[in-house]
């Protein structure tokens, strides 16, 4: 018994007849075609799969695509605007937060929720907002520095605004 | 040679972008023309006989294309280990069979009975569930020190004992024995270096195709080492022609060993991709991945090490029980041996090692090299033994070590450092690492601080590791001896396109490590050229000539020096290029900073202009082909032997026996560094990795067999929380043998990071009057508090 | 990781939600946080989903007649950020914050941790302790019942099949009522271990509860019978200590065995009892 | 798992052995028994549907009275296989008498865990083996009070 679904992904608005059973994850991954979303467990652990609904850090695997109806997406592929890096992305890069880059996407996604809430965010509650992501390659230090970067790239981008 | 400075610079890496905007390429997200999707029929038990297989109302499922079982796969070979290790006597290990589906029984829980391919996944999964398989459940055997005795249950019926091979290694134990009876002091350890689950975030994901008119295969693996595979699914287990076989390694999401291996599901996925003339993709989930991925470590050891009044060790003798699951995995059998027991001497002076081991076959997941692959079990063995021979003697652990190192020597002026246990060192300044370890901790701070928590009734403790390691596996001749099927050299090639531009080809994947920075810099450097004008192309054997893959820390040393290899090449005959263009002698032609020159004179000529004129050679000399584009293998002529010293400070809860980590201090000396930033990202990701050994990971079989915490919900992954800030610093003593000097940084930090942290644990428990010798890893606070409670009361 | 197919049906209101909910075969979907993964691990396997996540009513957190009123459909989030609650119930946004992970906290309801009884999860603890009344509504319509009466087992509570939590209730405590949650997690599954939760009021009165001890979260009422009244101190803390656990069945697994669970138990118990020391 | 329990029930061992040893009553006593057939000497063929909390999962396989001491003692044998993995348990069950009409129940034994169960149930088996141990229990009083009335 398939369902119609709205959704708005990345600023696009698509319909799709989906099954109850499709996980939103794989709806973005697998109908979308948007990979930058990992699967990395089958717990709702590791946090690869974060993005953003209705603006706030999601687990995409533990939500069926029917509950995302009529919500807003934002994955990692619509983080960036108009060419220009997201301070995080740019801060990842500066401060070798990444190595495979698999844990990457849904790492990001967290941070930019943390720095909505938290702009200027210590390094415990940096490590506490990232308790849900895995990452195997970096040892979270370099990802800890990356969301520093950003914090203060974005602070100093608002005092010049 | 030519140098712009990048060689040394912390470049930002090259490859991030795609990574941090969702653009990274891996296995799983390609999606083929007319792709299958397949599903496995796991046995749920470790050991059991298969008495039926019923497909029949699986196959009648909508969906549903082909289910294959063991039956169907009668005639095809099973997945070869790479490295034969014979026994004592001299015959050879028993290697059973590793079939790509079982027929008979299962061997372990996740063996596969068989595999169900659909149009989609949840098709393949639904019918998987259909699929009715009967089994009778046999006795089985866990535990490696039990597999071997008398009456246990036996994995393969043709392996007596379960003993796949014993293997022994350094001085004659007679003289071991007498050296180890005259020592005045002698600790004694017996303690298990535990299962581990390496757990990249990526699963392992393939998807196989074949075109039926060129006869082609092509296969997406993630693989650290997709020509290997190629070679290995090739020559052992299809026997398909190489040169029909593209093996691609997209992206891939980490490794850390587990992804090195040639894997059944490749080769089946292939073998099916003919049979149904159509792609098939499957996907680990993370439940299998703890079933199946080659797991890491799993040593039950005896060892001892004994010391003179001057508290000099005389002699090391061990005893080890290694437990290699149920099949040989592509490396197993030399990760206990050749990788472990060559290792025993560590930075220490000792005269008399003998060291034995008995591998083992039991009913669980085969295990295989996982980060530092036997070089942790030699480490924590010997540090674990010194630091604890320091308590019982009442020894600084600092000074004990500094009573034992090998003086320093660079390999060049002094001759490189003959070990009990078959390597020679190529170079090295044990002391100076430790010294700098001291300093940066500040040692007499840290024990007047333990002192003062102790006496306000607080667990404070300190613990060392000084660590070497034995990697840039390679020289194929001393492998080949050892008994590795393969060879270990690597290749590099460099392509100088008319433009000036230049494409190297590596068979070192990349898969986290930066190679595509890393080598760039170097290539740029070495040219005199822009890194922007380098792209660095590795992961396809259609691209690449060939490769021996990423583990071991091998990709500077050894694929790094292919690649100067070829640099060396296109020099030299730009050189000729130039002299031509110049009207010089070739011998008078110097090259540096981009500019082939007339020694001498200003007279010079551009690296572009020169690649241009390989490829235009309208005014050319006769003798001379056309092009710029070298290929070299490199085949090293020693392994290199990067080393550190580790220093972990601990706090530990006495009511709850929860250990915090509070201070981590690493130097590590891994020869010449080209981009310490990624060095030190390297030494960031092993130490953690040795933490979650020391202190959250293990894998928990029961008695039956099975993994009671195959998921993330229970197998502890250390996060960001549960870390600091790292201390890291680095000392350089170059390799004197690879044109580079470096000796490789992927293990550095599991291989020194774990015994530190024990210790540390072990150090604050003596500090409050628990004098526990041994705390089983991972220090989990309830072992903690049942070391204290049990041995206070 | 694929659930079995399943029919779903969203709800926009709790009545057409108590409509949907007949037949046995069915489950609620609150925020999915605990179900979807046992669905897809297909240890449950659900013929009908029925989705209240879009019953914006169930969302509130709110105050009325001298209670607070918490809607069965806020998250760990909502609840984590609320003013209302930071003030007069601080011990929930400290442990709130001990939930999962964020992105758990951003999905996962109250009245959906309530309604699934893990015998580890936070709020059960934490709504015994503040002596909560649970709303639920059902066919027969309308009905309280105090949290201590509402737990009755493992994954087992007094909610009848066709009924859904609607909201927690919780009497506004008197100026002066300090409160806390401690919790020693699991170090995979960051449930508790064991964790203890108590309020404590101006006038002595304490409650004392405790989750991941036992097969459900329970009220120990030895422990609140020692201190209730007393000063806090060495001795008071000592005798709730000894008092408490009194025939529990306390679990076992491999994080802790029965004995250091029990001794855990107590060790968070005094650090609860020492942080609500005035 | 191991599994260890004691429970006093207000009948005489004789009494509660015949409850036990009866096909009827033994499907109203076990937990969650959907399906008794006979097919040996007490020794059935069993469906068994147990529903704790998010996890639903039937099992079918075998349920055996075995070693039988009349009436002080019987090992309780069931393999029981399902989709989420399988059980296979041996439970001795020991029947003491207390007073003049009184019975300690005993029980002590293993069950091996298999598959997803086994992997991912650890976390709360041991409270799963207690709820349907109580379970057993508070059915077994139940029926031993029904055939009294």
């Amino acid at each position: 018994m398939s369902t119609r679904i709205n959704v708005t992904v990345n600023g696009l608005q698509y319909s799709h007849m989906v099954e109850p059973r499709l996980l939103l994850v794989n709806y973005l991954r697998d109908v979308l075609r948007l990979t930058g979303t990992h699967v990395g467990c089958d717990t709702s652990s590791c946090g690869a799969c974060t993005i953003h609904v209705n603006g706030k850090a999601t687990k995409c695997c533990t939500l069926l695509a029917v509950q995302a109806d009529g919500c807003e997406i934002t994955t990692i592929e619509g983080l960036s605007h108009n060419g220009e890096l997201h301070p995080l992305q740019e801060g990842f890069n500066e401060c070798h937060g990444l190595q495979c880059g698999f844990c990457t996407p849904g790492m990001i996604m967290m941070a930019a929720d943390l720095l909505q809430h938290n702009p200027q965010p210590t390094e415990e509650s940096i490590r506490h907002a990232l308790e849900g992501n895995f990452c195997r390659c970096t040892g979270y230090q370099n990802i800890v520095k990356s969301v520093q970067y950003a914090a203060e790239k974005m602070k100093m981008s608002e005092a010049v605004h | 040679m030519s140098t712009n400075g990048l060689i040394g610079r912390s470049v930002k890496r090259v490859e991030d972008k795609r990574f941090t905007t969702g653009h990274g390429n891996y296995t799983d997200d390609i999606i083929l023309p007319q792709q299958t999707y397949a599903v496995f029929v796991r046995s749920q038990y470790a050991h059991a006989r298969i008495v039926r297989v019923d497909t029949s109302v699986a196959r009648a499922m909508p969906g549903v294309i082909a289910i294959f079982t063991g039956a169907d796969l009668a005639n095809v070979n099973g997945v070869p280990c790479g490295w034969q290790v014979n026994f004592k006597n001299g015959d050879t290990m028993k290697e059973p069979k590793h079939p790509l589906l079982v027929a008979d029984k299962a061997r372990h829980v996740g063996d596969a009975i068989a595999i169900v391919i659909a149009e989609s996944k949840d098709q393949a999964t639904d019918a998987a569930e259909a699929v009715e398989v009967e089994l009778e459940e046999l006795p089985c055997v866990v535990d490696a020190y039990k597999a071997v005795q008398p009456g246990a249950a036996l994995v393969h019926d043709d392996v007596p004992n379960n003993k796949s091979f014993d293997w022994a290694l350094g001085n004659p134990l007679e003289e071991v024995k007498e050296a180890m009876d005259k020592a005045t002091h002698v600790t004694t350890l017996e303690f298990v270096n535990q299962r581990l689950v390496p757990n990249a975030i990526e699963p392992r994901s393939y998807n196989s195709s074949y075109d039926p008119v060129s006869e082609k295969y092509t296969l997406y693996t993630s693989s650290q080492n997709p020509h290997l595979i190629r070679l290995l699914m090739c020559a052992f287990v299809l026997g398909i022609p190489e040169h029909k076989v593209r093996v691609v390694s997209p992206d891939v999401g980490g490794g850390f060993g587990s992804k090195i291996f040639h894997y059944t599901e490749e080769a089946l996925l292939t073998w099916c991709s003919k049979q149904l003339n159509r792609p098939v993709k499957w996907t680990s989930e993370r439940s299998e991945s703890f079933l199946l991925d080659a797991h890491g470590r799993d040593h039950v050891t005896k060892a001892e090490m004994g010391f003179d009044e001057e508290g000099k060790i005389v002699a090391l003798r061990v005893k080890t029980y290694a437990n290699l699951g149920a099949y040989l995995s592509t490396f197993s059998s030399c990760i206990p041996t050749y990788l472990h027991g060559t290792l025993l001497q560590g930075l220490y002076t000792t005269p008399k090692i003998n060291v034995d081991v008995t591998a083992v076959f039991t009913n669980t997941t085969p295990v295989d090299a996982y980060r530092g692959a036997g070089r942790p079990e030699a480490t924590y063995l010997l540090e674990r033994l010194i630091d604890l021979a320091a308590l019982e003697m009442d020894v600084d652990p600092a000074d004990l070590r500094f009573r034992n190192f090998i003086p320093p020597f660079d390999g060049v002026q002094q001759p490189g450092y003959q070990t009990q246990v078959a390597l020679q060192y190529d170079s090295g300044n044990y002391e100076g690492v430790l010294k700098k370890g001291l300093e940066m901790v500040n040692y007499p701070e840290v024990r007047r601080a333990q002192q003062e928590a102790a006496h306000n009734g607080k667990l404070v403790g300190i613990g060392f590791s000084t660590y070497i390691e034995a990697c840039g596996i390679a020289p194929s001749a001393v492998v080949g001896s050892l008994g590795c099927r393969a060879g270990l050299f690597e290749v590099g090639q460099v392509r100088v396109q008319p433009t000036g531009k230049v494409s190297v080809y590596t068979g070192s994947h990349s898969h986290g490590q930066g190679h595509e920075t890393t080598f760039a810099q170097i290539v740029a450097d070495k040219l005199g050229i822009n890194l922007t004008d380098v792209e660095v192309v590795h992961g396809d054997s259609d691209s690449v000539a060939f490769g021996m893959g990423t583990y071991g820390s091998r990709s500077l040393a050894v694929g790094g020096s292919a690649i100067m290899k070829s640099i060396e090449k296109i020099i030299e005959k730009g050189k000729k290029i130039a002299a031509h263009k110049l009207e010089a002698s070739a011998d008078d032609i110097e090259f540096a900073s981009g500019k082939f020159t007339v020694k001498g004179t200003d007279r010079s000529i551009g690296f572009g202009e020169i690649a241009l004129t390989a490829y235009v050679p309208h005014v050319y000399p006769k003798d001379l082909e056309p092009g710029l584009d070298f290929s070299s293998f490199y085949d090293p002529a020693n392994f290199t032997y990067p080393f550190g010293c580790h220093i972990a400070v601990v706090e530990v809860d006495k009511e709850t026996g929860k250990v915090s980590l509070k201070r981590f201090v690493a130097v590590d000396d891994v020869g010449n560094v080209i981009n310490p930033m990624i060095v030190e990202g390297q030494i960031h990701g092993g130490v953690v990795q040795g933490i979650g050994q020391a202190l959250f990971e293990g894998a928990e079989y029961d008695e039956n067999g099975q993994l009671t915490n195959g998921s993330y919900m229970d197998y502890c992954m250390p996060r960001a929380d549960d870390l600091p800030m790292f201390e890291t610093a680095s000392q350089v003593t170059p390799c004197p043998h690879n044109p580079l000097g470096v000796k490789g940084a992927g293990e550095a930090g599991t291989i020194g990071s774990a015994p530190a942290i024990v210790n540390a644990v072990i150090d604050a428990l003596w500090s409050g009057g628990h004098k526990v010798k041994d705390i089983r890893m991972p220090l989990t606070s309830e072992r903690v508090w049942r070391a204290m409670n049990e041995l206070i009361s | 990781m694929i659930p079995v197919a399943f029919d779903y049906e969203k709800v926009k209101t709790v009545e057409e939600a108590i409509a949907a909910l007949s037949g046995d075969d069915l489950k609620i979907l609150a925020g999915g946080h605990s179900l979807i993964p046992a669905m897809k691990l297909r240890l449950s396997r659900p013929g009908k989903l029925i989705d209240i996540g879009g019953i914006t009513a169930l969302k509130d957190i709110k105050e009325e007649d001298g209670e607070i009123v918490i809607g069965a459909g806020a998250t760990h989030a909502d609840i984590m950020y609320h003013n209302l609650i930071r003030t007069h119930l601080p011990f929930f946004t400290e442990g709130a914050a001990t939930i999962g992970d964020m992105q758990v906290r951003n999905w996962g309801t109250i009245g959906g941790s309530l309604a699934h009884a893990d015998p580890a999860a936070d709020w059960p603890a934490m709504v015994l302790a503040a002596d909560a009344t649970i709303e639920m509504q059902g066919v027969k319509g309308r009905r309280n019942i105090k949290a201590t009466e509402f737990f009755t087992g493992l994954f087992a509570t007094v909610l009848e099949p066709n009924e859904l939590i609607t909201a927690v209730r919780i009497a506004i405590p008197p100026d002066g009522t300090k409160s806390t949650y401690q919790k020693f997690a699991q170090p995979a599954s960051r449930f508790a271990l064991a964790a203890c939760a108590v309020m404590r009021f101006p006038d002595g009165r304490t409650n004392i509860a405790f989750t991941g001890v036992g097969d459900h979260a329970f009220r120990d009422t030895g422990a609140e019978q020692a201190i209730s009244g007393k000063a806090i101190d060495d001795a008071s803390v000592e005798a709730a200590m000894l008092a408490a656990l009194q025939n529990v069945d306390v679990m076992s697994d491999h994080y802790a065995s029965e004995p250091y669970r029990r001794h855990l138990s107590k060790v968070y118990l005094k650090k609860a009892l020492m942080a609500v020391k005035s | 798992m191991q599994l260890a329990g004691k429970h006093v029930l207000h009948a005489a061992p004789p009494k509660v052995w015949a409850t036990l040893m009866n096909k009827d009553t033994l499907a109203r006593v076990v937990p969650g028994i959907s399906h008794l057939e006979e097919t040996g000497d007490h020794t059935y063929k069993s469906t068994l549907d147990i529903k704790l909390g998010p996890v639903n999962g039937s099992f079918t396989g075998n349920l055996q009275l075995d070693d039988l001491q009349e009436p002080s003692s019987f090992t309780l044998k069931g393999q029981q296989n399902s989709k989420i993995g399988n059980a296979n348990a041996a439970i001795k069950i020991n029947l003491l008498p207390v007073g003049t009409n009184d019975t300690e129940i005993a029980f002590e034994g293993d069950v091996k865990l298999s598959g997803m169960l086994a992997s991912l149930g650890q976390r709360v088996m041991g409270g799963v083996s207690n709820t349907l141990s109580k379970q057993f229990f508070a059915n077994l009083e139940k029926e031993l009070n029904n055939t009294t009335a």
